[in-house]
């Protein structure tokens, strides 16, 4: 689905949301006339200092504004932007600070919520989508930390035996299944049936007490050791306590 | 991956109390050697995983004369390899026997 | 009436030539192709400056491009086979016969094109084997040089690698030859002269310096524990009890152990004074913690090596320096001096045999020789006497009175027993013997023969090769040392312990040395970071070994 | 007077930089204080690598556990960068998960020893998962009030999700070999060209991602000497201050980059971002010993009640 598509289902035509430099900026109203904000990436656009700063702005802005209003997150991005400059200012700080925003305004009240309807990819996907309370995919969605060929140079491994062992295991192959399946997305919306449902449907659903991502990768068979050995770790250090 | 696993009657037992002990990472031209005091004090057993094939008559004869000439009775040691040269396992094996007996941090 | 300076008018016609693309002595660089065109003669022997180190690079190139319709059948006498352009040279027909010495960089395409048949090999050298015969039947009629700078009568600066010039242009231009040179550029006055200007035709000014290897810095932080317990083994088990004073080291990472643990394992031993103080010896940064620590007494250079200029120039009592402060090389004196006035050379290598020839042939690279065959041989001619080389002497030849017994220079190969990709050292058939076969060489490629070997070091301990007293005893002193190798675990065990009883072969217990104590602590300096600091920030390591 | 340690330079018996993960833990806390929780001997090794005949590690590159730290109690991780790069798989990942998550219930602090390349390629989707799982469980921790400090100085530098990570810390305790940056070198070069960025060129390496710039660019918040002694005074020193993470915190770090970006944003080398720092002979940075460092370094930005 298109952006565009994609708004016109979740808000008709109630929205001033507008898409500068591949950063999604605006707001929408949900089907009771409830404000969203609406902030993202599109166009397949890298993430930088730039827009990383942009973003983390707005949502600071959010959080501080006293309302409760949910944030969605579309994002159709590339990975973070490969560049001398970024790094030499430090692309890490500011991608981890769009992060923990995203994070503190889930904390003072704001629903999050990851749209992922296109692509995405490494630093700027754990920035944005991965860094929301909820993340929920489109068909056609395609994350991905790197591309097969990329990988099949940097493993020394060749394209049709990467190919191979793709199909044996989600565990390192891009593509929206394998992400489902580690966890890292919590659910596929159907594009057939009303987006504005299904946004409902999640906002209507309690506040996960805390982050569910490894149980359902155990779940769904795509991480089958992450859950246990985090839950035995914690309970160690306890015991020792 | 070839596995290797040898068992040998070990003249010397391992030096120390402590239960288990570990030396060495896992990378290219290194290993790393666990040492678990599970066994007989007169017996040691050692396995190795490598990611080099075909070395077995080396690998008896380097943990042949380690059991032969340090303590390694009682010892289950357990080995990843990353391909290291003999001389490195000789000396991650020493280090281990040494490291479990207590005379090292 | 035979004309007796027949050489003489030939320069002369070449001077000539190549005048009218010069101003006095200066030609542009646009026209370096054509110029070398108007001066070289097809069939010309032809010296290009370069060897393991310094490269006349900018005139390598312009010779690669010349017009092989014009100018072709060369016949190359150079150290170094170093660049691509040095082997563009025989690819284009350009050149056709080759003499030469290293070719480190080139090993794996000199040797296609050998086996091609693009290159009429006439043989590998030394270096100073190679220097000599420039004196006697390779002397160029063309030798094409680099220098730092130069003024306008010719005077050349060559800076602190002035390595083989002199050579060069001493047999050159002294026999009617006619000498180039590339310089990064033209001065009123140069710092120093290093070669006077009436050797020196013409002058190109590149506009940078010419280029530099830096093939004697290592990386300390490479270094390994087995290197290490090696380095313990030479330092006690070599150098304290032969005293050895004036020595050249190699330049693999085992000797240069030993020169980051001479401060501190050294030290503890009780050797400083004792050991180690006169050098024939590139300017190694891994050797800056113990002159730092009052090891060295004096140091003379083949060349310099990138980034120790400024150290140098600040250490004048350790390093032959000139008038304007820098240092002064000097290929062929150095390894004269590494020859005849040095006791021991150490040095690591890729192939053992059962007799202790070793090579760093392998069947698909050949990398020359360089000066190690001269530094890692014992000098017949050698009369003076020291007490190392008489101790040596002695434990080879004790039948002899000693008024009339040779002392023997002390040979080491030191190393692991095995290599990078767990390549065994000890081998039955060196590669060498394959590749002779090959090319139908009357030699294999031998970088130091068996009889000239007096030791062998690896972590499993020293041979000392002087007491074995037959080629049994010999080859199972080898086997002994030879650690898991095919060749070690092949060893005769009751004639190895009796050699280990003999002191033939000693282990690291025999010496007092635990191999658990090889630490990398034992290192004066753990990274290049660290030889940059205790140079007191006058070592400027370049950029690729650089972690800050 | 013994001449091997008047030198001008008196390094730790220890290299952070060469010692291992778990020589690293041993040297920082109390001695035999460590406790590891599900360590070598229970064999949590990674389930993926086997398919890609890759050998294991026992603790795969990560060790978690708790140690005291002049007698306090702390929480400990630890990777070790020379285990496939300290790359981030599944267990690797979920051991520093577990160990976040016991810091917010038992209101511990703790120390995260980087070393790392990123993401595991050959776990990538498990690996990157974890990563955002760290940082949810890190940020829960210090929201309840925990300090999480990242101590940066080992080969592998800290890098791809390891930089968001350690960003997320409440201070980051760094050496001059410490590199912290998202997207690596070769990584640049493959993507925008050797123009861009020339990953051969190690100056350019470790002065646009090295120790001294991230200091200077209040990316990190001490500068220490190689070594573990230096590593656990710097601990103790950034223990002194409580821990914090809220709006106001955000709305500082948010000053903070903004004024960064409109200061330097227009230098695209760290010389000149050094220069316009106040340093007057910025191009001498790199050479300088870590006294000589901070003595220039006193311009710096800092990160203060900002990360």
């Amino acid at each position: 689905m298109t952006l565009a598509e994609i708004l016109a289902g979740l808000f008709r035509g109630s929205h001033d949301v507008a898409v500068t430099d591949g950063l999604i900026l605006g707001t929408g109203r949900r089907t009771g006339g409830g404000l969203v904000h609406v902030l993202g990436i599109a166009e397949g656009a890298p993430l930088g200092i730039d827009g990383a700063l942009i973003l983390a702005g707005r949502v600071l802005a959010i959080a501080r504004s006293g309302d409760d209003a949910p944030i969605l997150m579309p994002i159709d991005s590339a990975s973070q932007r490969m560049s001398r400059r970024d790094e030499l200012l430090g692309l890490n700080e500011c991608l981890a600070h769009l992060a923990k925003a995203l994070m503190l305004a889930e904390a003072e009240g704001h629903r999050t919520l990851g749209l992922l309807y296109g692509r995405s990819a490494a630093g700027a996907f754990i920035a944005t989508a991965l860094a929301t309370g909820h993340l929920v995919a489109l068909p056609g969605a395609h994350p991905e930390v790197m591309d097969l060929p990329s990988m099949a140079r940097v493993t020394k491994l060749s394209l049709d035996v990467l190919t191979e062992k793709a199909r044996a295991t989600a565990v390192f192959a891009p593509g929206l299944d394998n992400l489902v399946r580690t966890g890292a997305i919590h659910e596929t919306w159907d594009p057939e049936k009303s987006l504005a449902e299904q946004w409902e449907t999640c906002l209507a659903a309690p506040p996960a007490s805390s982050d569910r991502r490894d149980r359902l990768g155990a779940e769904r068979g795509g991480r089958p050791c992450a859950a246990a050995i985090a839950e035995r770790v914690a309970a160690r250090i306890a015991d020792h306590a | 991956m070839e596995r290797l696993s040898y068992t040998l009657d070990a003249p010397i037992p391992a030096g120390g109390t402590k239960p288990r002990a570990i030396v060495g990472v896992v990378a290219s031209g290194n290993l790393e050697v666990l040492l678990e005091r599970v066994l007989a004090p007169d017996r040691c057993t050692v396995e190795i995983a490598t990611a080099a094939h075909g070395f077995g008559e080396v690998w008896a004869a380097v943990v042949a004369d380690f059991v032969a000439r340090r303590g390694a009775g009682g010892l289950r040691i357990a080995i990843n390899d990353g391909g290291a040269r003999p001389d490195t396992v000789a000396l991650r094996l020493a280090q281990g026997a040494r490291l479990i007996a207590g005379d090292a941090p | 009436m035979r004309d007796w300076a027949t050489q003489g008018a030939a320069r002369a016609a070449r001077i000539a030539a190549g005048a009218s693309f010069a101003r006095g002595k200066v030609v542009a660089l646009s026209d370096l192709a054509p110029f070398l065109e108007a001066i070289l003669r097809p069939g010309d022997r032809v010296c290009l400056e370069g060897d393991n180190q310094k490269q006349a690079d900018v005139l390598a190139d312009a010779l690669a491009e010349v017009d092989p319709a014009v100018i072709h059948g060369l016949h190359m006498v150079q150290s170094g086979i170093v660049l691509p352009s040095h082997l563009d040279v025989f690819e284009k027909g350009i050149a056709r016969r080759l003499d030469y010495s290293y070719s480190g960089p080139q090993a794996a395409r000199i040797a296609r094109m050998l086996y091609g048949g693009q290159i009429e090999l006439g043989a590998v050298h030394t270096y100073l084997e190679l220097f000599a015969r420039y004196f006697i039947d390779l002397t160029p009629q063309v030798a094409l040089i680099a220098a730092v700078s130069a003024d306008r009568d010719g005077n050349l600066y060559t800076g602190p690698n002035t390595e083989d010039t002199p050579t060069v242009v001493e047999a050159t231009s002294f026999k009617d030859g006619l000498v180039v040179a590339q310089v990064d550029r033209i001065v009123d006055r140069v710092p120093r002269v290093d070669i006077p200007g009436d050797r020196v035709h013409f002058v190109v000014e590149a506009g940078k310096p010419f280029y530099v290897e830096p093939l004697f810095t290592r990386d300390p932080g490479a270094i390994t524990e087995t290197q290490i317990l090696t380095a313990m083994l030479a330092i006690k088990g070599l150098y304290a009890p032969y005293g050895i004073r004036r020595l050249n080291h190699g330049i693999g990472f085992n000797t240069a152990a030993i020169e980051l643990m001479l401060p501190t394992y050294g030290e503890k031993l009780g050797l400083r004074g004792k050991v180690c103080t006169h050098w024939a010896l590139n300017p190694h940064p891994t050797l800056i913690p113990a002159i730092e620590a009052g090891w060295v007494e004096q140091i003379h250079c083949f060349g310099s090596e990138v980034g120790m200029d400024d150290y140098i120039a600040a250490r004048p009592d350790i390093y032959f320096t000139g008038a304007d402060g820098s240092l002064r090389s000097n290929r062929a004196f150095c390894q004269t001096a590494g020859l005849y006035a040095c006791d021991l050379f150490i040095g690591s290598t890729l192939q053992i045999d059962l007799s202790g020839h070793s090579s760093t042939v392998t069947t698909n690279r050949i990398a020359g020789f360089g000066g190690a065959p001269n530094m890692g041989s014992d000098p017949r001619g050698r009369r003076h006497p020291s007490e190392p080389w008489l101790k040596a002497g002695a434990e080879a030849d004790p039948d002899t009175p000693a008024p009339l017994r040779r002392g023997r220079k002390l040979v080491v190969q030191i190393g692991e027993t095995f290599g990078d990709g767990n390549v065994p050292l000890f081998v039955e058939r060196l590669d060498a013997l394959a590749l002779a076969e090959k090319l139908d060489l009357p030699l294999a490629p031998v970088m130091v023969y068996g009889d000239d070997v007096t030791h062998i070091v690896t972590e499993e301990g020293i041979a000392n090769l002087l007491l074995c007293r037959n080629a049994d005893e010999r080859e199972q002193a080898i086997r002994g040392v030879a650690g898991y190798t095919e060749i070690g675990r092949r060893r005769d065990a009751g004639l190895v312990a009796r050699l280990r009883e003999r002191g033939v072969i000693r282990r690291p217990e025999d010496l007092g040395i635990d191999p658990l104590d090889a630490d990398r602590s034992l290192l004066a300096a753990r990274s290049i970071k660290d030889l940059a600091l205790a140079s007191g920030g006058l070592y400027r390591p370049p950029s690729q070994f650089r972690n800050w | 007077m013994n001449p091997a340690i008047d030198l001008v330079f008196e390094p730790e018996a220890l290299s952070w930089y060469e010692a291992s993960a778990r020589q690293r833990v041993a040297a920082l806390v109390d001695p035999g204080s460590f406790h590891e929780a599900v360590g070598a001997e229970e064999r949590a090794t990674s389930p993926h690598l086997a398919l890609f005949d890759l050998p294991e590690q026992f603790d795969d590159g990560m060790i978690v556990g708790r140690a005291t730290l002049d007698g306090a109690p702390i929480l400990v991780a630890a990777q070790e960068g020379r285990f496939m790069g300290g790359a981030v798989g599944e267990v690797h990942g979920a051991k520093l998960v577990g160990l976040l998550r016991a810091a917010q219930s038992l209101s511990l602090d703790v120390l995260i020893l980087f070393d790392t390349g990123g993401v595991r390629l050959q776990e990538a989707n498990a690996g990157e998962t974890a990563i955002a799982e760290i940082m949810r469980a890190l940020v829960d921790a210090r929201r309840a009030g925990s300090r999480v400090v990242g101590l940066i100085g080992g080969r592998s530098g800290c890098y791809g999700g390891g930089g968001l990570i350690a960003a997320c810390c409440s201070a980051l305790v760094v050496t001059e070999q410490g590199r912290i940056s998202v997207t690596g070198p070769e990584v640049i070069e493959t993507n925008r060209g050797v123009e861009e960025f020339d990953a051969r060129d190690r100056a350019l390496v470790w002065r646009t991602m090295g120790g001294k710039h991230r200091y200077l660019m209040g990316g990190a918040d001490v500068f220490v000497d190689d070594g573990p002694g230096a590593f656990r005074d710097a601990v103790r020193e950034v223990l002194k201050a409580p821990g914090r993470l809220d709006l106001d915190t955000l709305d500082a770090e948010q000053a903070r980059l903004e004024r960064r970006l409109a200061r330097f944003g227009a230098a695209t080398d760290a010389v000149a971002v050094w220069s316009a720092l106040g340093i007057a002979d910025a191009a001498a940075v790199p050479g300088l010993s870590t006294r000589a460092f901070r003595a220039v370094a006193t311009c710096r930005e800092s990160a203060d009640d900002a990360r």
